[in-house]
């Protein structure tokens, strides 16, 4: 605990000017853990950019869902929406949601699920709901769970992806939208959940797992550029970090290329 | 037996002060254009359901029409907050509205249930979630085959659920392609059935990934070109990302709101607007 | 990654004995080359599950390759009873089998929950008829919400499902249109699945009313032009009706029967019958 | 008791020569109750003859179901059997079984189901499944209730249609494959059934209804050249007769002339 304190006592300043940025780095190391032939059921924003860019990097046969109903898409610009006419063009086919969440997630046929979150805990549980004391008065009130809660439940495994702050990176979260592992070990079993879990905290500074027994989460690569130091004072409690902990892949010039490229094929960002 | 009708008279013949309505949509043929006349039409106590209550239901929120939410996901995709439901929600303004929230799958299968007229459907959903102990209308079931707890979600059956679809044939069938979410659910669910198209043909060129509502499901239809805009229309239109992003700033404000909702809604007649069927 | 092989491979790679097999399709699209195969391998022990046991079961029973049948409906439509089921069930010739009896709706919400990953699926099914003292699987349960009684079936997860489909494309994708009855839901809850196809096309020209099985979900593609006779595949040919006339002639006796099935199966290989895939 | 044996000692001759056969008489008998717009959920043979009839003539609208998956079918020709291409080919669309039995006919959607019969009995509860002593020996296995049971259910209303002799008019059927009215008032509540039960049973003597309160079939009509004690002779119980009894109109020629011209359409005949 006292490591912790020293830990947190630590700057929390940007990486010193890599050229890239953050998102691009958690784009690329999310799309690198995607292996071809994969069924993922993807989201919006960094979780489409990575699945497009593993599709057109090293896993063309990645086979895309989006919870609006599109199966089996191939988008060739980044969609702004999760029912964008881009993913619905580009369909294998377009079915109903009851068909999505019913027949293709509950059932464990999703290899790996994307979700982002507002808050993160020490066992990957997630908060998607609100920010405050109580459910009734939040201080701010989020969307809500969406399809994260099942996803989080069902798929097989779970890439979480979220930007590492002390805000984000709590010791309690205070709302459980998404189980990740509950109080650790049994947890998920309990709560009558039949996917693993997260297997990736997919950060601006690092890739974090869960510890194999514990379920806690431990950092295992730290992004080029990035201390230990660095993300011990961007998270809110005292993170474990792994023995064999790795350097993350600087990003390529091609990847850099991709992400960029179809980063910039979003109207959103005309406005 | 002229199921084709304006818009006015649409809402106006199918949505009474109280009821339980969905406006459903799934970022694609949001129908827009009745969430406006029913504002415009001064509804009120209406418990509003809708997967995603996205701009559609900020504004009915704002104008006062809802009591009562039932969601999944409420946001301003790709944009942020629902300024108008954060403030009913947690200020009371206009009035204050109580909240039941779901996740997709849940709310989803609650149309289902009302489509199948169940009392009741099972999914394994919410489990982990502290959603459990804060939602109305889920129950944990035990499998009479086996050992496993099992999520049921009761029933909803709106009295009127409002789509927009590309078509109506002459006969009132209507055609809807590409996204459709869950409405076809929402629709089977509904007490009654209100859909907005954006034309109405002689009869339909069979498109892939379409659905079909036969007309005896239907009670009315409006012609209503543009009627899911900003959302978007397949084959008709795209979405208009800046009139999601022009919102946020619309709606941070009541007194920009205000003015919307004078300039935009009750300035304007639904015919003038969007056109009237025929 | 070749998915398509011949159909010998198919079946030989799919389906083991002691199985549970579902081979769908209602009325159209019925997988009776497939059937015939799996009576030329002589696998033996099947639980054959099936809406309409109609000609495919009654030769698979009659070959001896199934030791329990549940269904719905028993008959050779149109024309009258399937002989090889009846002597098998009430004479045991050629083995003892075992039924499993449901209605339509409670055996398509048996393979819904199949595809669902649930335990069972809820209906109002079943009430009021005896078969509610006679069938397994079924269950009483109680509402959470309201005091209604419901019927729950429990989920079917078949080893592999067979079914019949007009086309795959390059990449293994398959296309049926027309109608499917309970096929993808039959698909979605299985373990293993085989299809076979009319034809083999570069891409396909998406059709209405038309159900996509990705191949992701599928394990095996056979190539089978006219696989569905004499039932039929919409586009390709029509119901062969006299050869549902005419099997009633075969089945009536043992020895016709037996005679059929060393003539029209056993002395021929499903390649030279039916083609191979490539 | 004694007045049902003297009637069940009539004769069970033949109906005099008619320029129509039974088969017409019940098919146009039971057209002749569709109103135009209802939903009607129709079977092969003479439902679908009576269905297609009847929007040929005063019910153009009809609304025409089948199990096999096709919805506001118009189908031009006689189909021989459920799934028929004729059924698809005409239909406004073609969905899945799951649609048609729970979102369909499981909410009570349907205003007019047809079912056909081995065996009935006085309250109109009817066998598909099997004849004889047990259902694990029976003396002649039947195909089983495919839809039947959940017609019987829950559509509004029901039409039941056989021919009546005192082996299909039988005191207590071998097995209940769809309930009529149970064993009377109340039995179909009992059995969380929301339809109203069977309105019609017709056969090729005449009409039956049940009684209001009683739920017992009630003879309400004979068809032309039919005797009452016909009738009685070719029912295994004790049947009422309404005192209203009526006949029922014969059938027109432009009807006879349907019926054939469809009949004739069927390929079944060819063989």
């Amino acid at each position: 605990m006292a490591i912790s304190e020293i830990n947190r006592a630590g700057s929390s300043s940007e990486p010193e000017k890599s050229p890239w940025n953050s998102n691009e780095m958690m784009t690329i190391a999310a799309a690198r853990t995607l292996r071809d032939g994969m069924i993922c059921f993807v989201g919006i924003g960094i979780p489409s950019t990575a699945a497009i860019l593993a599709k057109a990097t090293h896993a063309p046969n990645l086979f895309l869902i989006y919870e609006s109903g599109t199966v089996n898409t191939n988008p060739q610009k980044l969609p702004l929406s999760i029912g964008d006419g881009e993913l619905a063009n580009h369909a294998l086919s377009v079915v109903g949601m009851p068909e999505i969440f019913n027949y293709w997630l509950q059932p464990g046929r999703i290899d790996m699920g994307f979700l982002g979150a507002a808050q993160i805990d020490r066992f990957a549980n997630i908060n998607t709901t609100f920010i405050g004391e109580s459910y009734e008065s939040p201080k701010v009130r989020l969307p809500g769970a969406g399809g994260a809660t099942e996803i989080a439940g069902a798929c097989k495994d779970v890439i979480i992806i979220i930007k590492q702050t002390t805000r984000t990176f709590v010791p309690k979260i205070d709302f459980i939208t998404s189980l990740g592992f509950g109080d650790g070990p049994g947890s998920r079993e309990k709560n009558n959940l039949i996917g693993n879990g997260p297997k990736y905290v997919i950060t601006d500074l690092g890739i974090l797992e869960p510890d194999v027994s514990s379920k806690e989460l431990v950092l295992t690569s730290l992004h080029p550029g990035v201390s230990v130091e660095q993300v011990l004072a961007n998270t809110g409690w005292d993170l474990k970090v792994a023995k064999d902990l790795k350097e993350s892949a600087a990003p390529t010039p091609a990847e850099l290329e991709r992400v960029r490229a179809l980063v910039a094929t979003s109207s959103r960002k005309k406005s | 037996m002229s199921k084709f009708v304006s818009l006015h008279e649409a809402i106006s013949a199918n949505v009474n002060d109280g009821d339980t309505v969905a406006l459903e949509g799934f970022t694609h043929l949001i129908p827009m254009a009745a969430g406006h006349e029913i504002i415009r039409q001064r509804k009120r106590d209406l418990t509003a359901v809708r997967l995603t209550p996205d701009l559609i239901y900020d504004q009915l929120i704002g104008a006062g029409c809802v009591k009562k939410l039932i969601f999944s996901w409420g946001g301003n995709p790709g944009v942020g907050s629902l300024h108008r439901f954060r403030d009913a929600y947690q200020n009371g303004w206009p009035r204050k509205i109580s909240i039941e929230e779901h996740t997709h799958a849940g709310l989803t299968n609650r149309y289902v249930a009302g489509a199948s007229g169940m009392p009741f459907a099972v999914l394994r959903g919410y489990f982990g979630s502290d959603l459990m102990e804060n939602t109305e209308n889920i129950a944990t079931i035990d499998s009479p085959f086996d050992e496993q707890k099992i999520l049921a979600v009761a029933a909803i059956n709106p009295d009127v659920t409002i789509i927009h679809a590309q078509q109506a044939d002459r006969k009132g069938n209507v055609m809807a392609w590409g996204i459709t979410g869950s409405s076809k659910e929402a629709v089977f669910a509904a007490k009654r059935v209100v859909v907005t198209v954006e034309e109405h043909v002689e009869s339909f060129t069979p498109k892939f990934n379409s659905i079909i509502i036969p007309e005896a499901l239907i009670s009315h239809i409006a012609v209503v070109p543009r009627g899911a805009w900003p959302s978007y229309a397949s084959g008709y239109y795209e979405r208009d990302n800046d009139a999601y992003i022009a919102w946020d700033d619309i709606a941070k404000e009541r007194e920009s709101f205000s003015q919307w909702l004078e300039q935009e809604i009750y300035a304007k007649s639904s015919d003038a607007l969007q056109g009237s069927g025929a």
